[in-house]
């Protein structure tokens, strides 16, 4: 299991190099992206964090991912700091023998990461500088575990 | 104790972190003292629905009892992902 | 959309340069990979397909998978030839604006694959070799759908 | 027409495709004939619920007619992924 924080970006092949092992047949990724807003006039998103928390609270959400599923590994990234549209802004990867293993898995973590992860988003438009709101669906989402 | 803030919060206090003398017994109490406090802390705090607490690093209920907590956390629901 | 059917390997990274755009914040990616079998003695996977067949076969779950989730981008590659393990097989990527559907419609190209793209494999081991059965859970996973 | 085996069906049949003259309208027909010619394609269609069929690239069942088809092609399950 690795569990990264960092302001760099990241490369999916490096980091998926070796990642589960000749025995896993399936490995799922799921990589965020900063996408434009409805607008169109998005200049940046910065991820604000909570330094001391973030590792620990992430590494929580990747054990119980590990507890809950058969898997072969499990990797976490995740930035902060000032991106662009179209930079990545992290990423989860899991390896199992099965697929739906991973797949859940996948969508567990982005499900706990999205919640109860210690991030916030801003963004940085040309009209201004807003907070991105917590959505309903994203809290409504942790029922199904 | 340290009293951290993210986000809006962060910004509407005007400040990341402070250090906090009190006998707050909950989280809620510490709450109310710091919003007696001044104008910028009330506004923070005025819906606390709209807040998450941690205690030491883990997230915590706003009754929570704050013991000898080293650090306190508020914050907006989390957006990470 | 991008449907790719090639006896040689593939590189993730690559395929996945660009995919989606600035628009779309989420993408999936599922990789198979040929496991050791349970006896710990495979030597390589032969993996057969029905040329005229499998790219229209491949091409109409992809349709039916865009036509059914809000998707930016799909794409499959499906190997074919003798693979040994720790070899990649196949892959498939959806690109969406929000990780639902990009999870949704990963699962969905899957579990279709699976079971309706004529490919069969063979394992090849130090005491034979022998056809891989289709199992009944992955003609069972279609009901899902 | 064209008749085409794939993986164990073409092992036991010993070829991959073969050109066959037909009068047979459905493929339940054409496995019957098929059958009947020599043990290796007996034992090859003694479990229909073990095969599947395409006509002319697409999956169909063994009472659909055959028609004008210039490829028919029996299989077992696929296992792709």
């Amino acid at each position: 299991m690795r569990v990264v924080v960092q302001e760099t970006p990241f490369d999916l092949a490096s980091e998926l190099c070796g990642f589960g092992g000749e025995s896993m047949g399936a490995i799922v990724t799921f990589t965020g992206v900063v996408r434009d807003n409805a607008q169109g006039n998005l200049i940046a998103m910065d991820i604000e964090h909570y330094p001391g928390m973030t590792q620990s609270a992430l590494t929580r959400i990747a054990t119980d991912a590990a507890d809950r599923w058969s898997l072969g590994d499990v990797l976490v990234i995740h930035r902060h700091g000032r991106l662009t549209p179209g930079d990545q802004i992290m990423m989860v990867a899991t390896a199992s023998r099965h697929r739906k293993d991973a797949f859940e898995a996948a969508e567990f973590l982005m499900d706990y990461l999205k919640s109860r992860a210690p991030f916030w988003k801003k963004e940085i438009t040309r009209g201004g500088a807003d907070w991105v709101a917590a959505r309903d669906e994203d809290e409504a989402a942790l029922d199904r575990w | 104790m340290d009293v951290l803030y993210f986000a809006w919060v962060r910004e509407r206090i005007g400040l990341p972190r402070e250090r906090v003398e009190t006998n707050a017994a909950t989280v809620a109490e510490l709450v109310a003292e710091l919003s007696s406090r001044e104008e910028r802390y009330e506004a923070a705090f005025a819906d606390l629905s709209a807040l998450r607490v941690a205690i030491d690093q883990e997230l915590a209920d706003f009754d929570a009892p704050i013991g000898d907590a080293r650090e306190v956390a508020f914050f907006p629901p989390m957006t990470g992902g």
